[in-house]
């Protein structure tokens, strides 16, 4: 099962891991970014590109399927304006084993931040700024290359 | 063809889409980017360095000296940072 | 904050994961373990150490904390007996960033494997057996000792 | 000294934990387990290849040439397991 959504929603764990453990597998991993408000931060603003965004979510979620054999890739990301502590980024992945679930997890958020099309404006009361990549970001995505994937 | 900003490339240029039809000597995405210069003043900060810019041609990221063939929807926007 | 529970009762996710992202986290990773039927298991049974095990599973806790600068650690493993779907053992990690969640959560699956005093018996219909330790699991648990572990 | 028994070694034992007095001589958890295994048939079956065995003392796991000590608790059982 692989199931991508784009939506300004709220990210509700609970509905969002329903069925992903129903599928005998034996290991499911998640991940959740979460707005951090630690530098000041009053509003996070998630901006996308409609379409294309879903198209490049499902893709990484069929390429992680694939070079992992799992029977589930859930990948779940927020748009809009949220605040600190609003989930920005939800990814499951479950499998027969650990070592698979947990590495297709890592995968899945790593390229995300790389290869689809977001971008994050960060409000700090009245003054707004965009984000700046980060290479770090891109040498996490370059590091599952070095692997034999499917790209 | 449309052309798509997203980010601060939209703000700066003042709108999130257009409609262009560039003459042939337009071969590449940055070749693109340097034609849409001249429409304003705020086409030509936003489009200034090519080297903060990225691009996706029909939805597909690709290199700025991608050829456009005959792509319908051009994106150009900074690099990304979603998760 | 670290939590640490053995428990007969069914694991809740929703309950286990509360909290953990009210920390200022940017990060959540989580592993679930789960009860496979996949080769005929109708029952599995988790013998534990009652005493040693808490310490064990507290103590690798506070080496992943110590490691990676935890926001918390969340590790619950169910004993008793358990049917194929069942949640055996939850582990959360919440940290500022992602890698230090996900190497956490890799990290305390990956010991808690060969470093806490758990059994598992298996039942088919009427037919029992231990379940027998894995080399893989060793060496899974060996790779986080080459990179400065604090154990 | 408390003697725990967990997991196969438990059942064949047939007990999961007695109270026993080992004499000077018995030094380490092998020596222990060597000494343990002339009490009942299930001893001599459970304990028979010490290879197969893994143990704590005082709820600390440890190797089995390890030296017993003043040790209040040892337990003596499989390969863990858990996960």
């Amino acid at each position: 099962m692989i199931r991508v959504s784009v939506d300004p929603a709220p990210i509700d764990l609970a509905s969002e891991l329903a069925g992903v453990d129903e599928l005998g597998a034996g290991a499911v991993a998640t991940f959740t970014g979460i707005v951090r408000g630690d530098d000041g931060v009053t509003c996070l603003e998630l901006e996308h590109y409609p379409g294309m965004t879903e198209a490049a979510l499902c893709d990484l979620a069929e390429q992680a399927a694939a070079r992992w054999s799992l029977l589930s890739a859930v990948v779940i990301h927020r748009v809009g304006p949220m605040t600190p502590g609003d989930r920005v980024v939800f990814i499951a992945t479950a499998a027969t084993h650990r070592r698979a679930a947990l590495d297709a997890c890592a995968y899945l958020i790593d390229r995300l931040k790389t290869n689809a099309p977001f971008w994050k404006r960060e409000h700090r009361g009245l003054v707004t700024a965009w984000v700046e990549a980060r290479a770090g970001d891109h040498q996490a995505a370059a590091r599952w290359a070095d692997q034999s994937a499917p790209d | 063809m449309r052309v798509l900003y997203f980010a601060w490339v939209r703000e700066q240029i003042g709108m999130s889409e257009e409609s262009v039809d560039p003459p042939e000597a337009v071969c590449t995405v940055a070749d693109l980017a340097e034609w849409l210069k001249d429409r304003t003043p705020g086409h030509a900060t936003a489009l200034r360095d090519l080297t903060r810019l990225r691009a996706a041609v029909d939805q597909q990221f690709v290199p700025l000296d991608s050829t456009l063939g005959n792509a319908k929807e051009v994106a150009i926007f900074p690099p990304v940072t979603g998760g």
